[in-house]
């Protein structure tokens, strides 16, 4: 019995059972027991990364560049723990935000058909296999994001996918090209080829169209339409789930691949994906002012906080990834958390629009500091996580001298701050414009308040523990960029496939 | 090798970026469709082109020279999956016509103009 | 045993220049019942073209295409009957 | 042997090619079907039998009858369903 | 030291959810914390004196350079100590003027923490350390300010408040982490040993101007002084406290702490006293003008930290000498004279001096509390305060280059400084008007103030015990010199000739003023004319304008036709790719190219024809013919490259996917020309460029070795291992199941999706 | 459009899809086809069906109800479990038949086509299905 | 006496395939001719062919076998007179019907004994 497999297989089985189940009473229940059997599951695979390092499964024991394998490293631990944890607070959360409708439209199928294919793609050592569950991911988000009945959600759900086909096309061809150059789909194998035969611009128009399809899915810059015209619209525990779970997983595929072999040229990605950078957080941070509807100000905070994780893969040291990668799982928490709370925020002020809320820290006082929690920690304040994260990049940004890029950076979370101030002025400070049809008598029951308090507790946990993190991740990071433990753990010793000329 | 090849998947590109920019809906999934066929195209064509020795082999399994057969994997996986997402885009699409009563794309811009 | 390349090369040119004329056709259509007719010529056009070929190179593997395109290129053909007949809209079957 | 399968191709080819001169030719939709379906299935009928004998195999033999059956099958059916939309379409 | 700091957070938490009966005793609590603190500091100061260091390391985030390191020193412990004991008188005080208010607890725990995360910063010597709790207490500065949030302006001076110390804290960061990259550790004692490596390298004047940017949003300089006075919309111990004794100080402390290492250069030399002095006259020009008693005393505050600010700028020891003295003293009369104020507050309902007076009979203690402070403010002896100001004029007269200016606008401020004392004195206590009081109110108001100006007059008559702990100090900020004489008599010189003339002249002042009934509105009324720029509506409006820009930009880049999205994905993907293949081998095509026989020049020749058809029909039902043989044409060339599978599959799945456009088309309008003829060349333009670019890739790609050790594997053992002759079909059965799997699962949730997507009934909106 | 002759060839062509998309399912080891092409011809069946008699009463619950695909994505799992199980997924586990004289190998990937068979008869009837339907 | 049944059933088959090859090639020639040379002779109609045959797969049979002899194609069935509608290119209405009679006497033959 091999371990690494499991978090394909597990959500598999339910996704089984889910097609067949309609019901609400029995749905809710099964899901957070199968949400709750993932996280045990990732915390398990986590334990032992610690020892162990990376874990391999040749998937049918075909060896490695020949079959698909299953790489668990470093990286894919920590991004299946963090993105587990998501699933499973955001389970919780859907038995009140969810309704009957939904689950018989099998809400709970395609909620485990994303984690599904997040899972797999955090996991998949092969180019091609990944782009599956990028599909996987992409058709579940498609369903996940019409599913509330309005005609908003269409529009929404239009665009996110015409623009997001767009970019599956491109990483479909991108991967024509380099199976073409270099005849291995295998990651590591690919890693040993362009290490063994450092030739330039062997890979460099797939490179190109890999950067525009992860670019799309990660909402960079002159990329990122679709997230502000659509996050805002779909049933509130849908964008949580995808402002933690999707644009992150382009954002994994951008380091792991521009780490593992796309390493040559740097020159031309260091400057081209600096300025991406400087324009993803600052057009994100910009925008994200301009807006008085919650869910609006954090979608846009969303491509802002790329920026940063794209930043990390700039710097390129081993502290910059680190950082980009704590960045990155720091703000998958912090951001599903604070999408939950605008979603509480709606049921007790009724609206998401700042212009008519208020009232929250009086009369939901509990809310006011789980909103606090996550708020802090994007804004960058000390005690919690996205204080180290950032400080970190900066870190790592300073010292490999892109002052630019990060002074960009710093300004940045000025902009950040702003936006959590004001949400916090407006909805929770302040009294309440107008008291509008005793929504502000709403009590929030536990499991409403609970799955942000998860993810707050996260915060803390990942800011607490930020020795621990930091350590691990730096490990991390210096294995990613010298994967020889990564290519000998997939390789085996198949020394003479090196040779082989691509 | 084969030049032709290559320009026929540039005219399909071209076609497909052309029709995907169309306001019409149906115009925009036939554009959809040309793309994915281009890439798919394009997949085989870098693969490498064999005339005539189709990937099956005989029982004795020594090395005969075949076509690589894995691009031919790979493109069926895509064009599967392609399949796919395009009925759901139609579907998609008719529904939001069913909706909204029109199949101008443009009309789609109720979700992102800022309000401010 | 072969058979004489010319006779192969005359073979497909015919089929070649049908298939561009059935494609002529369906350019002109003059109503779109034509064009329909003229895709169905086409796939029968394809399925000699696959025997043809196969015989070129000698693989009886590839007659199992035209078996699956012999079985399933009428349906599209009935498809497209089916929607204009009972298609209201007007401009559709236009000058058919 | 050989000259009789160059035949049979020679000639299959020949009438899908005249089928589609026949496309172009014929002034009305009903004569055209003529064509399209007779002429064409006729050719493959030949060119079928030609290519069975080439290959003289038991599964080719087999595959290319069932092609010809499923032609036999499926032509007239189409042919059977343009015709008919056309003519009520027409009627209309 | 941890200990301390932990029990702080811990008793903050205890205060928060402490059951309902203990939480009256909670200000008491803390204030006991504090004094025993104060009282542990006390004795660490002998060992000091004798020039011991006590530290305590705790290694936290090596990899980041980043420890737990706090070091009680003498800098660190005359902070300390002033932090805890003003923050012992302020939790009393607090404990009387808080009773009435809701949410008590939430603000002693804001306050706890405040204190705690205040202590912590002075007694950092790790500066990411001390960067941290900078940050916290500018964070609740800002949850103590909008305290009463349901106020607006106390939310918009919270927002200001923590936006420009924020800036200040973020710039402040950027500074350190430079100066830290370059020495390669955040430890202050490593930074001090590379002092001069530091002042020669190229990030000296970065750094430095951008830690100087922290320290003046912090200590409230000019021009970025606007937050303190709208801070005072906190509750006056918050005032009492952060804005004036504490955390305003910080900026200073930063600066004496980083004064062994920066410090001593023209730059330094240069900026501080200068804006140091602007700060100074600006403050106490402010102050003289203003009717609310918390508004004066905020604006007397900014003078100070001018003060505080270029007297650090001046570096000598006679300078750093004063601002250690006039720390101390500012600290002391500060704090009580806003307790007083709060105090007035409470008992008059109202902090306006237009409508007070009189007070000097209902409230005698007071009035000697408030005179004792407000001399010690004016500098007169023989309070402390004269003797801080004398150190001012002698340090003045030492500044370098611009000591003589320096010197005249510290005599202009001092005098306003003296006159707004006499002045307030006079309109709040002595001049002749009935104010009604409330409820008389417990003395546990007067007690912090009391304590305050006693020990001011105190140490005034008796400077040595100051020294005491000022010493230690200023060793600490000027390496070695030691030696310390606090006297009040100086002698006959410019200096004592100068504070003459500076409280003659203040008195003057405030007799013109008293005695005038106009001068005071006309003078007001001058500084309406001529003083119009308002730093905070500046502010505001900077950021309104910076909102206004991102509007339109947004609007123009989010401007929700998806078309024009596709369209910039297009573009620069097509630049993209240009660039990229430019930069590679520039527009060279491959050197193998042959053209293919006839048979595939045919088929590809109808596939590109049905191509245009397909995308120039007018008619749908045309566009979607033409599809499906472009779906045939595409299968042909699949199968002539040997892929048999590729081409069934093709042609079923086109014959499928026609199905399905006909069934939903039915319900689809008919094409309509919605566009115009230039859009549509544009787009003709457009979509030729990105074919022509996906061609050149294209044609890159058929330069390729065809030895491919996968395939070669799978055609090996295809039939020896998985037992199958199709060795596609085995490849996606067997060798890549998982694919298959992934793919499988793509259309089953497709299914599904548009099963529920078709079912699903709108809501009615 | 209701045609006699369309209808009777319904019936018949029916059975010819379906049991050539097994027939190509079967066969699809060895030779050209497999589980996709084997569904996609099988479930051409349902979907002529439903091009004649129009979706409405055609679509049963077994239709709705997604029995075929969840009957296939068992299948699949069914196929990789015991692999799971046994060491490692998907790991192929081949049981050697003799009948009459034919070596038969059956194994799990075989199963794994059946199940991506069912899986693809399901997806063109729900496609197919809805679509009309709408 | 099935196996009677079967044996003419039999021979009936060949001898129709055979009577059928033959006409196609005839009838395709004469296409053929007809198409290349410069002038048409098509002089196309309608015609009405009663249905004799009952069972759907003679129906079924019937219609097919006339579509793909050269010359007739049977476009529709009209229910309520259980007629077959044939369209013809070449020759009268007489001719066709009499080659359709023989046509559908046939399948007739063909299908009388059931298997």
């Amino acid at each position: 019995m091999n371990i690494v497999i499991a978090p394909i297989l597990l959500p598999l089985v339910f996704l089984v059972v889910f097609v067949f189940i309609k019901n609400t009473r029995v749905g809710s229940p099964l899901a957070i027991l199968g949400f709750g059997l993932q996280f045990i599951l990732s915390v398990y695979l986590f334990y032992q990364i610690l020892n162990l390092k990376i874990m391999v499964l040749q998937v049918g024991g075909w060896q490695a560049p020949f079959g698909i394998t299953l790489v668990i490293d470093q990286l894919s631990a920590v991004m299946l723990l963090v993105s587990n944890l998501i699933a499973f607070s955001v389970a919780v959360y859907s038995i009140s935000f969810v309704d009957k409708y939904m689950v018989a439209s099998r809400f709970y199928a395609f909620f485990f058909s994303l984690v599904l294919g997040v899972n797999g793609a955090f996991i998949t050592g092969d180019a091609f296999n990944l782009y599956v569950w990028f599909e996987v991911i992409l058709l579940s988000s498609f369903v996940l994001i019409t599913m509330g009945r309005s005609k908003d959600q269409l529009e929404g759900g239009i665009k996110y996918m015409t623009l997001n086909l767009m970019g599956s096309l491109f990483f479909l061809a991108g991967l024509g090209l380099l199976y073409g150059k270099t005849g291995t789909l295998n990651m590591a194998h690919l890693a040993q080829i362009v290490r063994v035969n450092p030739e330039a611009g062997l890979l460099n128009s797939s490179a190109v169209l890999f950067f525009i399809a992860f670019g799309i899915k990660a909402a960079l810059f002159p990329l990122h339409f679709w997230l502000p015209a659509s996050y805002h619209t779909p049933n509130v525990t849908v964008t949580a789930l995808f402002a933690g779970l999707l644009t992150k997983v382009g954002v994994y595929a951008l380091f792991r691949f521009f780490t593992l072999f796309i390493i040559h040229d740097r020159e031309f990605w260091f400057l081209f994906l600096s300025l991406i950078a400087v324009f993803t957080m600052l057009v994100g941070g910009l925008a994200a002012s301009i807006f008085y509807e919650m869910r609006r100000i954090l979608s846009y905070h969303v491509i802002s906080q790329i920026g940063y994780m794209l930043m990390g893969l700039v710097v390129f040291t081993p502290l910059g990834i680190a950082g980009g990668v704590y960045f990155m799982i720091h703000n998958m928490i912090a951001k599903t958390n604070t999408f939950l709370i605008s979603g509480l925020v709606k049921k007790v002020n009724g609206t998401y629009d700042l212009h008519q809320t208020g009232g929250l820290l009086k009369s939901h006082p509990v809310l006011a500091v789980l909103y606090i929690i996550p708020a802090l920690a994007l804004a960058g304040f000390p005690p919690f996580s996205g204080f180290f994260a950032k400080f970190t990049l900066i870190k790592s940004g300073y010292e490999d001298a892109h002052y630019w890029l990060t002074s960009v950076a710093v300004l940045t979370s000025l902009l950040t701050l702003y936006s959590m101030i004001k949400i916090w002025n407006k909805a929770f400070l302040r009294e309440a414009p107008s008291p509008n049809e005793g929504f502000s008598c709403v009590k929030l029951k536990i499991d409403e308040l609970l799955p942000s308090a998860i993810l707050g507790i996260g915060s803390i946990v990942l800011g607490l523990g930020a020795p621990f993190f930091i350590d691990y991740l730096s490990e991390m990071a210096v294995n990613m960029i010298h994967p020889h433990n990564y290519i000998q753990a997939v390789m085996g010793d198949l020394e003479n496939l090196t040779l082989l000329k691509p | 090798m084969d030049v032709l090849l290559a320009i026929l998947i540039g005219i399909l590109y071209s076609a497909g970026a052309y029709l995907v920019l169309r306001r019409s809906v149906v115009r925009f999934i036939i554009g959809l469709v040309i793309l994915s066929n281009a890439t798919n195209l394009l997949i085989f064509l870098s693969g490498g082109l064999v005339e005539g020795k189709p990937a099956f082999v005989d029982e004795s399994g020594y090395l005969v020279f075949l076509t690589d057969p894995s691009p031919q994997a790979l493109i069926l996986t895509a064009i599967v999956i392609g399949f796919g997402i395009v009925v759901f885009t139609l579907a998609l699409y008719a529904k939001f016509y069913k909706v909204s009563g029109s199949d101008d794309i443009d009309d789609l811009k109720q979700t992102d103009t800022p309000e401010a | 045993m072969a058979i004489n390349n010319i006779v192969l090369l005359l073979s497909f040119s015919f089929l070649i220049v049908a298939f561009i004329l059935a494609f002529v056709r369906l350019l002109l259509g003059q109503g779109i019942y034509n064009r329909i007719a003229a895709m169905d010529l086409i796939a029968s056009i394809v399925i000699g073209f696959v025997l043809v070929y196969a015989v070129f190179i000698q693989m009886g593997l590839y007659i199992d295409v035209a078996v699956i395109i012999s079985l399933v290129a009428f349906l599209g053909t009935v498809a497209v009957s089916i929607y204009l007949k009972n298609n209201t809209n007007k401009n559709d079957g236009d000058n058919h | 042997m050989e000259i009789i399968i160059s035949i049979l191709l020679l000639s299959g080819s020949f009438f899908i090619f005249l089928s589609a001169l026949g496309i172009i030719r014929f002034k009305d939709l009903y004569s055209r079907m003529h064509s399209t379906t007779k002429a064409s299935s006729f050719g493959l009928l030949l060119l079928l039998v030609g290519v069975s004998l080439f290959f003289n195999e038991l599964n080719v033999y087999v595959k290319t009858i069932l092609v010809v059956v499923f032609i036999y099958l499926t032509a007239p059916l189409a042919a059977h369903a343009i015709a008919k939309s056309y003519r009520e379409k027409d009627k209309e | 030291m941890l200990i301390i700091l932990l029990l702080y957070c811990l008793l903050g938490f205890w205060v928060l959810w402490s059951p309902g009966a203990l939480k009256k005793y909670s200000a008491l609590l803390i204030a006991l914390l504090q004094l025993g603190s104060f009282a542990y500091f006390l004795s660490h100061v002998p060992y000091v004196r004798e020039g011991f260091i006590k530290s305590q390391f705790i290694s936290w985030i090596p990899q980041l350079g980043l420890d737990f390191h706090v070091q009680i020193d003498g800098l660190s412990l005359l902070y300390a100590l002033l932090v805890t004991f003003i923050g012992a008188l302020v939790f009393l005080y607090a404990k009387a003027y808080m009773k009435k208010y809701a949410n008590k607890s939430r603000f002693y725990f804001f306050l706890t923490w405040f204190s705690g995360a205040m202590l912590g910063l002075v007694l950092s010597v790790n500066l990411i350390q001390l960067f941290v709790f900078w940050e916290l207490t500018s964070l609740f500065s800002f949850l103590l300010i909008s305290f009463f949030n349901e106020k607006e302006s106390s939310r918009k001076a919270a927002f200001q408040s923590l936006f420009v110390t924020g800036f200040g804290g973020l710039c402040l960061l950027v500074g350190i982490v430079l100066i830290g990259s370059h020495v390669g550790s955040y430890s202050l004692s490593d930074w001090i040993s590379a002092s001069n490596e530091i002042k020669a390298s190229s990030i000296y004047t970065p750094s430095l101007i951008l830690i100087f940017l922290g320290v003046f949003t912090k200590s409230a300089q000019f021009p970025f002084h606007f937050w303190l006075p709208w801070a005072m919309q906190a509750p006056t111990p918050v005032s009492a406290y952060l804005h004036s004794a504490t955390m305003v100080k910080a900026g200073v402390f930063l600066l004496m702490r980083l004064n062994p290492v920066l410090g001593g250069t023209e730059l330094w030399m240069g900026i501080l006293p200068v804006v140091g002095s602007i700060t100074m006259l600006v403050g106490a020009y402010m102050s003289i003008t203003q009717t609310d008693i918390k508004a004066i005393f905020a604006y007397t505050t900014i003078s100070s930290l001018g003060v505080l600010v270029f007297l650090m700028g001046i570096d000598t020891k006679v300078a750093v000498k004063a601002a250690l003295v006039f720390l101390v003293v500012h600290a002391f009369y500060k704090a009580a004279l806003f307790m007083l104020a709060g105090y007035i507050d409470k008992q008059c309902g109202t902090r306006d001096i237009t409508r007070l007076g009189g007070l000097i009979k209902q409230l005698p203690l007071t009035f000697i509390v408030s005179a004792l402070a407000l001399f010690s403010m004016a500098g007169l002896p023989p309070m402390i305060g004269f003797i801080g100001k004398e150190l001012i004029y002698e340090a003045s007269v030492q500044a370098t280059d611009l000591g003589f200016f320096i010197l005249i606008m510290g005599v202009v401020a001092n005098v306003f400084m003296v006159a707004v004392s006499i002045y307030f004195l006079h309109r709040v206590f002595i001049r002749k008007r009935a104010v009604e009081l409330k409820v008389p109110l417990v003395n546990l108001y007067v007690f912090g103030p009391l304590v305050l100006s006693v020990l001011s007059l105190l140490l005034g008559v008796w400077p040595d015990a100051l020294t005491i702990f000022l010493e230690p100090a200023l060793e600490v900020v000027r390496a070695g010199e030691v030696a310390f004489k606090l006297q009040v008599w100086h002698g006959f010189n410019l200096v004592f000739v100068t504070s003459f003339f500076t409280v003659l002249g203040g008195a003057v002042l405030a007799w013109v003023l008293i005695i005038s009934k106009t001068f005071m509105a006309e003078w007001r009324k001058f500084n309406r004319q001529f003083f119009t720029i308002n730093l905070t509506d500046v502010f505001f409006t900077t950021f309104t304008q910076v909102i206004s820009y991102a509007v339109t930009h947004t609007k123009r880049i989010q401007h929700g036709y998806n078309r024009y999205y596709i369209m910039s994905i297009l573009l620069f993907t097509t630049l993209m790719i240009g660039i990229q293949l430019f930069l590679q081998t520039g527009w060279e095509l491959p050197k193998q190219v042959s053209f293919q026989p006839f048979v595939l020049t045919g088929i590809i020749g109808v596939t590109a024809i049905a191509t245009l058809v397909t995308s120039v029909s007018q008619t749908r039902i045309n566009a979607i013919i033409a599809m499906g043989v472009l779906g045939y044409g595409i299968s042909l060339i699949y199968l002539y490259y040997s892929a048999v599978d590729l081409a069934i599959t093709q042609i079923i799945v086109e014959t499928l996917t026609l199905i399905m456009f006909v069934i939903v088309l039915k319900k689809l309008p008919e094409f309509s020309s919605y566009s115009k003829k230039i859009p549509i060349l544009r787009d003709v333009f457009i979509a030729l460029c990105f074919g022509g670019v996906m061609t050149l890739l294209a044609l890159k790609a058929l330069d390729v070795e065809l030895s491919h050790p996968i395939s070669d594997y799978f055609i090996q053992n295809s039939y020896l291992k998985a037992y199958g002759k199709n060795v596609v079909n085995v490849i996606l059965v067997d060798f890549r199941a998982l694919d298959t799997m992934g793919e499988v699962i793509v259309l089953a949730v497709a299914a599904i999706g548009v099963y529920s997507l078709i079912r699903m009934k709108m809501k009615q909106s | 459009m209701n045609s006699r002759i369309l209808n009777i060839a319904q019936k018949y062509l029916k059975i010819l899809f379906v049991v050539f998309g097994v027939l190509i399912l079967l066969r699809g080891h060895n030779y050209p086809g497999g589980g996709f092409i084997g569904g996609l011809l099988a479930s051409l069946a349902y979907v002529f069906q439903g091009l004649l008699k129009g979706a409405d009463k055609q679509a049963s619950k077994s239709v709705s109800n997604g029995l075929y695909l969840g009957l296939g994505l068992s299948l699949i799992l069914l196929s990789v479990l015991p692999g799971f199980f046994m060491g490692n997924a998907m790991q192929g586990i081949w049981w050697d038949f003799s009948v009459g004289g034919w070596d038969l190998k059956v194994g799990s990937p075989f199963l794994f086509d059946v199940g991506v068979f069912c899986v693809v008869i399901g997806v063109s009837q729900l496609f197919f299905y809805s679509l009309s339907r709408y | 006496m099935k196996l009677i049944g079967n044996l003419i059933k039999g021979i009936s088959f060949f001898r129709f395939i055979g009577f059928y090859i033959w006409k196609l090639i005839q009838a395709n020639a004469f296409i053929a001719y007809d198409i290349l040379t410069p002038k048409l002779y098509v002089n196309p109609g309608f015609v009405n062919l009663p249905l004799r045959v009952k069972s759907d797969f003679s129906v079924l049979l019937l219609s097919n076998l006339i579509s793909m002899t050269p010359g007739t194609l049977s476009i529709d069935i009209v229910e309520e007179r259980d007629e077959l509608l044939v369209h013809y290119l070449y020759g009268n209405e007489e001719k066709i019907v009499e080659e359709l009679e023989a046509i559908q006497e046939m399948v007739l033959k063909l299908v009388k004994y059931p298997v």
